[in-house]
């Protein structure tokens, strides 16, 4: 029985590393000359999966979350156009530890209230970054964007280049390391604690464990994640804007994250690709009616799918299989 | 799956084989979102001037392809123009309201073999970030520089600036000073203001109590220039006599309905009024209200891209709808014609638009709707820009 | 002191017109514990059919408003009863997501019919002169705004905490099946703060169009703000709403005056430090 | 011997109102102490203020001789008190497995790892084993939360507390709404609870109360009233007066 669950799972999560492979492998070929706008997906995707760890594990509403990428978008960006560091791993190293320390530094702050306040809050600390990034323009470029970011070739062989292929491929693999990571983290023993907070933190209390300690723990994990995906956006974008670290951005993080349903690393993915693959489809069928669309979008989902595309689907799946 | 893939790639070469008459030029701009107006002028302009001239060039036609970045938005620019690029086979890389869209975009260009024009973005740098980059718009250095010194020859000699905490705001706030000192006068003080100011009143106070004569202003269009506009004169700024100096974005025409009353007298300096006369204006006017729907709707990034769509034609006139970018920048180095706003011309060196900048005041029109009248004008401006950050 | 004085008019006029907007949001978020991120686009609703009355159908300001408030509300009760009435008592992020929506379709729609550029509502005569107060002037619309703020506190005090329809409010917001045990309609109980709320807002979107003028993205540039007014005063409370106007009326004020360029700075770690110190806001309900 | 447990004149008032009064108790290694008193009279509140739910206005409270009136509730837990709760809170999408584990890491202060799983550590799975099989869970071992009987997961609370591995338990009325059926499941495992725990019990089944304790401690409008044998708590006047004559009377009846 044991052995049978734990063979299940490591099955689930090579089924989950040939879906990734799969969707990049039909993606290159569906669109081999939109690689940037797939590359752009992967980024997002990362700051999906890095606010699905808050919100999907841990139950914190958050509209700041854009923050930790654009720390770590800024952090990478900033490293190769002031201090030379052009080796794009180096560059995602920067950007990872810049997002983690923005992630201690949210989470310290966030999660001194709940509810509508600890919305505020993350809003609240989303505008201060943003007004940092803009103060500080001498480094950052302020709202002309970090420009003069040029990273050198991929483990000195692969150039990033107009076609984007290089930058695709970094993507993708930066994205499997990060999901087999999460996946690690999900059934672990913290990953478990923090289930535990997300349903009844009183309850964890009473156990021993501290719930602040823990969600600022992981509040810095995510941080690294969302500054995995902003070192990726300032590789393959070459220029940081200060949209990055927006509270549109983080809104529309949340949008997608919920689309495809909370509390699940596939839900996070789904909603990333099918949000902007809607995006990109109605905003070049009509811009003009493109935001009216998202909100009846939203509120579809609220009303039919109330659990995300993704938590529908598979729940009405094993509803299926259970009465088969 | 198979299927799937043959019809790709049949899709591709069919592509590829209508790109032998047809030279498709990839518009990126504001076309959804709260600036979506400034990305339907770029339309209208386009539409106008493509209406005026046809859609031939020789054998070849021109189709335009558009992308909407509804925000300053630099991974999308990116995303976008390189699909455009690639997948679509644009020639030419237009359009660019934001300054770091243009940005993002311009490190594509020499590697594709594209030129970009740029309709609006107004950081002087980005010119020099592309050899391929050429720009019928303006700068914030080059609509601001004359402002100093009309507001010198009007006696004003202490002068407080005020402008919105962002990049434009900065560069319009460098501008004044630089021209404005030039000229002798003082800066008695600078103020930058968050972008998200709603009560303008304490701002207003702020200038009483600095004791300038005059108060230079830059903020972004929209709701801003209305609160500062209203504010100028509820607490009483006109009536103390504090003389108000801005650039053209201030009383865009499109604000003015809005603007109403308040804005009566202001005047401000910029490369383009919709009341400039000349035959070469009514006849864009009529065409681009017509492109527009609301002629209450047309601004001066039309004309902006109503000029870049002529710097394309004649890019396209010289390479013979080939692909060659370089030969297709540097036909039109030094080009100059004709434009709704006035004689303009490329500059051979720097790539951008020297052009006439107007001293305008906001005035009524006999038929009662307000415009942006001329006074006087300031010839063949360069971008002192430019010079400025070296 | 004379600059000191200044700002506190300022401050004042600034708060009382964040509170006439805010105040209908801390009504359904404290009372209906609802996230309304829609209540910016109701207000907005009211500016466009104020602007349209006065502008094209030539109606006075005053009519203009009771119109703006009864249009806005008769909008208002077909979303309520369709979409509104689902999320009663859903979790925030679901609140959030669905008046997010609606937020976005509003704008959208608004674009379509009124257009990108901003719209205005020409003052009557009364509201457009300056009253001098000695040491500097200040505008009539301002006092005027000031005045509406006063009398819908003491208006909605009394609405809630005198009136039999309070008291039927309160109770069915601390235990809905309770009240409805002994005989509250709770339905249309909701339905009327609802339309109470709104009706506020519209007001709101009237009166302070001269500081936030009516245009389609209103609803979204200043969602924020009235968030956190709501929550910094604490939702529900009347008070706390009339305290925590004024607090970051005059903080805001304070900062652009004296230190323009922190402004924003400023103003945001503020609204941290207020709600790090007081999490359910300064005059909060016990939840 | 020395108390494991201590409270000192606790005081806790809500608004006006004096829900506890000065109460103290202590608790000795081994203890079977039930907590009884009529509706309202402040029990659950003066659990809440032991474990650190609550804070008291005054008093102290000693585990083992040492304050922790101070600290939290996750504090007081390390420390070795630990409560089960009157209505379940358990995780209703985790499996029994994954409750006992949680709690075996938490106790042993592994629950900041991030990665691996309790699966792979054999001490975890043979206590996680023992706990079950002791309170006859082990069918549902695998079965989440949700989907199994009510008895059984106020079995899981018990097994939860234990892998706390406790030196104070305090039972939240261990048996209340339990099937008929499965109490005598639930009074067998309070019957094999280890010797040297101290056991404070909250139950209002007075039945359950004579069988399982030793000592009988009957709180009344915020004060302990009463404080002796179970054999002396029927004759008790005041307790008579206070709450146990109607009940004492209705078992007769029957």
């Amino acid at each position: 029985m044991r052995a049978g669950q734990s063979t299940r799972r490591v099955s689930t999560d090579l089924v989950g590393i040939a879906v990734i492979l799969a969707a990049a492998g039909i993606g290159f070929l569906l669109f081999p000359d939109n690689l940037a706008l797939l590359t752009r997906i992967i980024a997002l995707a990362l700051l999906v999966l890095s606010l699905d760890l808050v919100t999907g594990y841990c139950g914190i509403a958050t509209l700041g979350h854009a923050a930790l990428y654009g720390a770590g978008s800024y952090a990478a960006g900033v490293a190769a156009a002031h201090f030379a560091i052009s080796d794009p791993l180096l560059m995602t190293l920067a950007g990872i530890t810049a997002g983690a320390a923005a992630g201690l530094v949210c989470g310290l702050v966030i999660l001194r209230a709940t509810g509508l306040p600890q919305l505020v809050l993350s809003i609240a600390t989303v505008y201060l970054f943003h007004e940092l990034a803009n103060k500080l323009s001498s480094w950052t470029g302020g709202s002309d964007g970090l420009s003069g970011i040029s990273p050198s070739p991929l483990l000195g062989l692969f150039a990033f280049d107009l076609w984007g292929r290089t930058a695709f491929g970094f993507g993708v693999a930066l994205l499997l390391v990060v999901f087999v990571l999460l996946r690690i983290l999900a059934r672990s023993p913290f990953g478990m604690l923090c289930r535990g907070i997300k349903e009844d933190p009183l309850r964890i209390r009473s156990m021993g464990a501290s719930p602040y300690r823990a969600l600022a723990k992981m509040y810095v994990i995510s941080g690294a994640v969302a500054g995995a995906g902003g070192a990726l956006n300032a590789i393959s974008t070459q220029v940081v804007g200060l949209d990055s670290l927006s509270f549109t951005l983080s809104a529309e993080a949340l949008v997608m994250l919920v689309l495809g349903g909370t509390g699940s690393l596939y839900g996070a993915l789904t909603g990333t690709v099918l949000f902007m693959l809607f995006a990109d489809f109605v905003s070049a069928a009509s811009p003009f009616h493109w935001l009216t669309m998202v909100g009846a979008l939203l509120v579809a989902i609220v009303l039919f799918a109330p659990k995300g595309l993704y938590g529908s689907i598979s729940d009405y799946l094993a509803r299926r299989r259970g009465t088969a | 799956m198979k299927r799937l893939v043959l019809a790709v790639l049949a899709a591709a070469a069919f592509q590829g084989a209508a790109l032998a008459d047809t030279v498709k030029i990839g518009v990126i701009g504001p076309f959804s979102g709260p600036f979506a107006l400034q990305g339907k002028n770029f339309k209208a302009g386009i539409d106008a001037y493509m209406a005026m001239h046809g859609t031939a060039i020789g054998d070849d036609t021109v189709e335009i392809i558009y992308r909407d970045v509804p925000k300053a938005d630099p991974a999308q620019s990116k995303a976008l123009a390189q699909e455009l690029v690639v997948k679509e086979g644009v020639q030419y890389l237009a359009g660019f309201y934001f300054t770091p869209d243009a940005m993002a975009a311009a490190p594509l260009l020499e590697q594709a073999n594209v030129p970009m024009v740029i309709m609006n973005a107004a950081t002087s740098a980005i010119v020099t970030k592309s050899p391929l980059v050429v720009r019928t718009s303006f700068t914030i250095w080059q609509t601001v520089t004359p402002t100093a010194q009309v507001a010198f020859e009007d006696g004003t000699r202490k002068i407080i600036t005020v402008v919105s905490d962002y990049a434009p705001g900065h560069d319009a706030e460098k501008a004044f000073q630089a021209g404005f000192e030039k000229a002798g006068g003082t800066i008695v003080e600078q103020l930058r203001l968050p972008m998200a100011t709603n009560d303008f009143s304490p701002i207003m106070q702020r200038i009483k109590d600095s004791g300038a004569e005059g108060l230079f202003v830059f903020l972004p269009s929209g709701p801003p220039t209305l609160g500062f506009v209203k504010a100028y004169n509820e607490n009483g700024l006109n009536k103390a006599g504090i003389k108000f100096y801005a650039p053209g974005d201030l009383t865009q025409e499109s604000d003015l309905p809005a603007l109403g009353d308040a804005a009566l007298g202001l005047r401000t300096t910029f490369h383009y009024s919709i009341a400039h006369d000349s035959s070469e204006n009514t006849a864009f006017v009529a065409a681009a209200r017509k492109a527009i729907g609301n002629p209450a709707e047309l601004s001066f990034p039309s004309v902006g891209a109503f000029d870049g769509m002529h710097v394309i034609y004649k890019m396209i006139e010289a390479t013979g709808g080939e692909a060659d970018a370089q030969k297709a920048v540097d036909a039109v180095k030094g080009l100059s014609w004709a434009s709704p706003r006035g004689p303009v011309s490329i500059d051979a060196e720097s790539r951008h638009i020297t052009q006439n900048i107007y001293l305008r005041e906001v005035s009524k029109a006999e038929d009662g709707s307000y415009i942006n009248k001329e006074l006087r004008t300031f010839e063949k401006q360069g971008d002192p820009g430019l010079a400025a950050a070296k | 002191m004379q600059s000191a004085l200044s700002v506190a008019v300022d401050a004042l006029a600034y708060g009382m017109v964040l509170f006439v907007i805010s105040i209908g949001l801390s009504v359904t978020m404290g009372l209906m514990r609802v996230v309304n991120l829609a209540h910016g686009a109701f207000a907005m609703i009211g500016g466009y059919i104020a602007s349209y009355a006065t502008q094209m159908l030539g109606i006075g300001y005053a009519a203009a408003i009771l119109l703006a408030v009864f249009g806005t509300i008769a909008i208002a009760i077909p979303i309520e009863r369709l979409l509104y009435r689902r999320i009663y008592g859903a979790p925030e992020l679901t609140q959030v997501l669905m008046t997010i929506g609606i937020t976005f379709m509003i704008i959208g729609i608004a674009n379509y019919v009124f257009g990108p550029t901003l719209k205005t509502i020409p003052l009557p005569g009364e509201l457009r002169g300056a009253l001098d107060l000695g040491f500097r002037s200040i505008a009539t619309h301002r006092i005027f705004a000031i005045l509406c703020g006063l009398a819908v506190a003491a208006l909605l005090w009394f609405l809630i905490e005198k009136t039999a329809f309070g008291i039927k409010l309160r109770a069915s917001v601390d235990n809905a099946s309770m009240a409805a045990a002994l005989g509250v309609r709770t339905e249309i109980i909701y339905a009327a703060s609802f339309a109470v709320a709104v009706g506020l807002a519209a007001l709101g979107g009237v009166v302070g169009a001269e500081l936030l003028p009516v245009e389609p993205y209103y609803a979204l540039r200043y969602m924020v703000t009235f968030l956190v007014v709501v929550s910094v005063g604490g939702a529900g409370s009347i008070p706390g709403a009339l305290v925590a106007c004024l607090l970051l009326g005059s903080i805001d004020t304070a900062g652009r005056y004296w230190l323009p360029e922190f402004g924003e700075f400023f103003f945001y770690l503020s609204v941290i430090v207020i709600i790090c110190l007081f999490p359910r806001g300064l005059l909060g309900r016990r939840a | 011997m020395s108390p494991i447990l201590e409270a000192r004149n606790l005081q806790k008032a809500f608004g006006g109102l004096k829900v506890i009064d000065d109460v103290s108790l202590r608790l000795e290694p081994g203890d079977r102490v039930a907590l009884i008193g009529p509706n309202g009279a402040g029990k659950t509140t003066f659990v809440n203020l032991v474990t650190g739910n609550l804070r008291s206005d005054s008093g102290d409270v000693l585990i083992g001789g040492a304050s922790v009136t101070h600290s939290g509730p996750a504090e007081r837990a390390h420390r070795g008190l630990v409560r089960s709760f009157q209505v379940t809170r358990l995780f209703q999408d985790m499996t029994a497995e994954e409750h006992l584990a949680l709690a075996i890491l938490e106790r042993d202060g592994k629950t900041h790892r991030l990665a691996g799983s309790y699966r792979a550590m054999p001490q975890v799975m043979r206590e996680i084993g023992i706990l079950l099989s002791t309170l006859g869970l082990g069918t549902v071992a695998h079965r989440k939360v949700r989907e199994i009987a009510y008895g059984q997961q106020r079995l899981l609370e018990i097994a939860l507390a234990l892998a706390l591995r406790p030196k104070v338990l305090l039972l939240d009325e261990p048996a209340a709404g339990v099937p008929q059926s499965d109490t005598g499941r639930i009074e067998a495992a309070l019957a094999d609870l280890p010797a040297d725990l101290a056991v404070l019990m909250i139950e209002h089944d007075m039945d359950l109360v004579f069988r399982f304790a030793r000592r009988v401690v009957v709180l009344a409008a915020g004060a302990i009233i009463f404080d002796g044998p179970p054999q002396a708590v029927t004759r008790d006047q005041r307790v008579r007066e206070a709450y146990l004559g109607s009940y004492a009377n209705v078992r007769r009846a029957h």
